[in-house]
């Protein structure tokens, strides 16, 4: 049996319903010889910002039960870095581009999404609204419904292309959060970025991430992000979702897929195995051919409860 | 290159809680030089989640590869508990090695704990070159493969803690005293050290005083071990960071912030 | 070196800080002859209900990376049940009594704490506000600080034993709610209960707990468990803190105490080895020792950042 | 009664994805009757985090536990592939096993997949009573340990799916047709049963038709094995739950709702 793998994503097409998440497959390039790229439905680039950033102190990573916790501090290239020396590349990989962007400040986030949109190559902006505001606290600018809508609405104005925003799960109600982001003009969601978590030396007595606190991802998670986005996918606001949290097989992207995302991506896992996005890709077919599924986005959703 | 699932061959316990990993079916990894890297996981679940990084302390016959382990966590707890015929899975060879002995040097290697492995492998490898290992240990059942050392043809000196054997003291200390005793106090040495981080802190130091070239093997939180997850990030005075994982995990110790 | 474990909490001394949690270790006697219940410093019950319940149907467990959820429907004997049959056995157990107690109403909550708090025998009460409440259409009782801080008010004034609020962690700000339990009266809290999850069997295209979503708990939480009760203790609130979430070792339980609370309490790791609790405290002990830590009240709060 | 450390001392492969676990160390477990259970964990990390349940298939001599498993998720997945040595971790013996054979009773085993083991265990351990066992399976390849039933003494009699060995058709056929064909439609008969739950459905109704007495062992989803979890719960008349690991796993296919 041959399955579909087509899925169409905030209205642009991908050959299958896998895509590489932000900050876990660098520029793709540096997965060159590791897979096949054109084997993804998507890759998201490291998150981007306007100007380079060198990131935090070590130590950034630290492994958890069935899990990591990250704090790299948004390291990337900044805008032109990324246009003139990691986009080239990309468009040649046979995927769809993902690109992936922050800021500190509003105008930041509203800068990366114009200079951002207007490169030719890029298919999807994803938008990361886990930073801290520092206007407000250092609050992440996406655990307040009001600013969060603004500012998707300021990006929104910005660019003409399509715009998904990736949400914070480290709030009490992801609906009331999805939901702003709709308002805001989203024309997807990606859920969910990593949950806030700590690790601490007992002998060194101190935490084992140099910050503090980081991003806890992987398949601890999992049941976590499922969860949320089963809520959000319920809610019915009308957009695609793009689901994400310790994905590392085709049968965990049909869960996903089944509780109501589109497409899904491949984080963590990527590090335990390079191969891992076309690895899940093949897995799903696969899935989808033994259970007599002819199109995977038939799958979107089909949960019965 | 994908990670490669292999079994383990023999499980080779030495003193001192050490132990070598033998690993069949890599022949993928034959071609590694001394100081690259594989990343490795057992046959376990999602917990421990990430490989672990081990440099190769040799590749033997058939595509056999080697390492030398210590148990200090989770990962190599289950390692040194691993029965031969267990499933591993091997990414590799890693990294950038320690670079060939130069025709006009003489290359003193100072080793501690398990950073004995890359250096051995070296000395194994360029086996005729001037070639000494100065090897640390607390005490003398600390210290291992000292039979493999010798027959490497690599001079050896060895400094214990204890004073159980070799001379008594630091690494540091047989270091500075080989130097001293070498022609205009080793100017026409290089150092290649790998070992704990405070060993590490203390040649770098010896080198700088000195002025002597100086290559370390260096570790580092990782995650990937393929350059992608920008965890085992070292400051260093060419760029900001540099990576263990790509860059290293040889660095040039002059380089490094 | 002998470490003195004794901690105090709540105004209730404790042998040492290891209190087995609720729902995980029965009313006791389920672990009779499996472990040395005198080596605990506490015991926590089931949570106790005005009136028995049956629970939940099946399935009721699933496992998930490094973790498990559950939905067992809070299945108990009723506080009647509790006193006759369960307690006369609790208090010959040489260990401290914890009793946790929950309702669907308001009403019942302090119905509850009130005919507990009056039952000899009883060290201290344990509060679990991560219950729906009927009202407000299903929303927990813990997420909203006034109403939280009203019930906890309302408990308070119906008994004098120690209370103890265990804080769900479905929250945006852990701290705002910490404040609320402590505003309302609380003389300690209890920090994590489990976090709202789902698995999904995908052949199945079914949730894999009968009710849909259900609680996560295990090693996968425990950075999220130790990040909450740093930021709680961080805030200084002026009540001890009990940490829970995915404690396995003697390890585990000094990064806790480290990160501020000052007792710790192991639930999932009961299921994995029945003997867990009184392990934990004993390689909490050597843990202390190899340390040169004298008292483990030393641990507490002493993280260095 | 605590979780004993142990070794695997043979993984044998069987036909079908099956394959016999045989732990020595097992002397605290010596005295399990047939259809109680033991919690196993593996040596590996905290994933798969819960221990898994198996039915004895024997207690050998020397206090080797043995099981049947077969492959089904990743518990079962790692057990396959653990070799002789690997560690492992026993609790046991659990539950309630299947009551002893009655003098005026003749006891039909009905045996599906691994549910084999428990029943074997029973006509091995009751060997000379009047034993009959009905083992049904997809085809012959997914029959195992036929040489260990024959020798139990057991009168076996096997279906397959396809038909390949012994009667073609279902387990249940081949019971209908052995009850018609005994005294009395099998008045004097107690039905013991384990396997697939659709096949214990199926004899629960053949046994409530012709009211017979009928036990049955159950699976459920288990956290602890020891009561504490309410994992396992499972609707019966008596009380409103109760629990496969401490009431069970052997039930009176009566008192099930
Ligand atoms: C390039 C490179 C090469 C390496 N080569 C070798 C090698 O040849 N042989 C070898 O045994 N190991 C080597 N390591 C280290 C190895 O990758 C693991 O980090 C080490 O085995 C510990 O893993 P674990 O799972 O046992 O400990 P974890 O569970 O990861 O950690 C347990 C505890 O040990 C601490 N810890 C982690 N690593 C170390 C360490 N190296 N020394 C002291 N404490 C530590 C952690 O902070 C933690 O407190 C290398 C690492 C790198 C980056
Ligand atoms: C009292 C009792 C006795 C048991 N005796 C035996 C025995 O003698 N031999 C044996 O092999 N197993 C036995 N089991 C089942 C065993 O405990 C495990 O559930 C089984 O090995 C699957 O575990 P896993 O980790 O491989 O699968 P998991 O990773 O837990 O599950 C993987 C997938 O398989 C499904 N699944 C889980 N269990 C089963 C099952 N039993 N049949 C079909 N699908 C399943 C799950 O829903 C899931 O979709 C017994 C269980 C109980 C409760
Ligand atoms: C090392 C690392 C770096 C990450 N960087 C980013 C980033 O730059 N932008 C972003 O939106 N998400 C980032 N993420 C979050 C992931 O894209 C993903 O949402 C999260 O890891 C959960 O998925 P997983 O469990 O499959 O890893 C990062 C995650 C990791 C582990
Ligand atoms: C099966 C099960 C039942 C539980 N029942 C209760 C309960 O009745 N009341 C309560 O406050 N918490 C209950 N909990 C939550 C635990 O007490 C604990 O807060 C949580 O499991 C996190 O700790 P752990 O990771 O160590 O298990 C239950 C947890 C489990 C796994
Ligand atoms: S280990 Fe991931 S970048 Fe080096
Ligand atoms: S398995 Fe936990 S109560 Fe039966």
């Amino acid at each position: 049996m041959t399955v579909d793998l087509k899925v169409t994503f905030a209205g642009v097409d991908h050959t299958n319903p896998i895509v590489a998440a932000s900050g876990t497959f660098g520029y793709g390039k540096e997965f060159e010889g590791l897979t096949d790229l054109s084997a993804l439905g998507g890759l998201c680039t490291k998150g981007i910002s306007p100007k380079p950033r060198a990131g935090n102190p070590v130590p950034r990573i630290c492994e958890t039960a069935a899990g990591m916790i990250n704090s790299i501090g948004l390291e990337n290239v900044g805008v032109e870095g990324f246009a003139r020396d990691k986009l080239p590349f990309l468009r040649t990989c046979g995927t769809r581009v993902w690109v992936n962007f922050f800021g500190e400040t509003f105008d930041e986030y509203v800068a990366c999404a114009s200079a951002l949109g207007a490169l030719a190559g890029v298919d999807v902006l994803e938008m990361n609204v886990s930073c801290p505001n520092i206007k407000k606290g250092g609050v992440e600018f996406g655990v307040d419904p009001p600013v969060l809508r603004d500012l998707v609405a300021a990006c929104r104005r910005a660019t003409k292309r399509p715009l998904v925003v990736k949400l914070t799960p480290n709030v009490t109600d992801p609906v009331a959060i999805a939901r702003a982001a709709v308002e805001g003009g989203a024309d997807g969601l990606s859920i969910i970025n990593t949950i806030t978590a700590m690790s601490i030396d007992a002998r060194r007595r101190r935490p084992r991430i140099a910050t503090g606190f980081g991003g806890l991802s992987g398949p601890a998670i999992k049941p976590i992000a499922l969860r949320m986005v089963f809520q959000v996918a319920r809610a019915g606001l009308g957009v695609p979702l793009s689901g994400i949290g310790g994905i590392a097989s085709g049968e965990d992207a049909a869960e996903f897929l089944l509780a109501g995302a589109s497409t899904v991506q491949v984080g963590t896992q990527s590090f335990v195995d390079p191969d891992a996005c076309a690895r899940v890709a093949r897995e799903l077919a696969a899935f989808c051919a033994e259970q007599g599924v002819e199109r995977v986005t038939d799958l979107v959703g089909a949960l019965e409860d | 290159m994908q990670y490669v699932e292999t079994q383990l061959s023999e499980n080779v316990r030495l003193a001192g809680g050490y132990f070598v990993l033998r690993i069949g079916g890599c022949t993928h990894v034959s071609a590694a030089r001394p100081g690259q890297f594989v990343m490795l996981r057992g046959d376990w679940g999602r917990d421990p989640l990430l490989p672990r990084a081990f440099s190769l302390l040799r590749m033997a016959a058939g595509g056999v590869a080697e390492i030398l382990v210590k148990t200090v966590g989770r990962g190599s707890a289950l390692f040194e508990h691993a029965p031969p015929g267990a499933r591993m899975f091997v990414l590799g060879p890693l990294g950038v090695g320690f670079p060939a002995p130069q025709a006009d040097k003489r290359d003193l290697l100072v080793a501690g704990g398990v950073g004995l492995a890359p250096l051995l492998f070296f000395a194994e490898q360029h086996r005729g070159a001037p070639i000494e290992l100065i090897y640390g240990a607390r005490s003398e059942r600390d210290l291992v493969l000292l039979d493999d050392i010798v027959l490497s043809g690599a001079e050896l000196r060895v400094a214990t803690e204890d004073g159980s054997r070799g001379v008594k003291g630091l690494v540091t200390q047989a270091l500075e005293e080989r130097l001293d005793a070498l022609a205009g106090g080793g100017a026409a040495v290089r150092l290649l050290c790998c070992g704990p981080s405070a060993m590490l802190d203390a040649v770098r130091a010896i080198a700088r005083a000195r002025k002597l070239d100086c290559l370390l093997s260096l570790e580092g939180e990782m995650a990937c071990g393929i350059g992608a997850c920008l965890g085992c990030a070292v400051a260093t005075r060419s760029r900001p960071y540099r990576y263990v994982c790509k860059d290293g995990p040889v660095f040039d110790a002059g380089d490094l912030a």
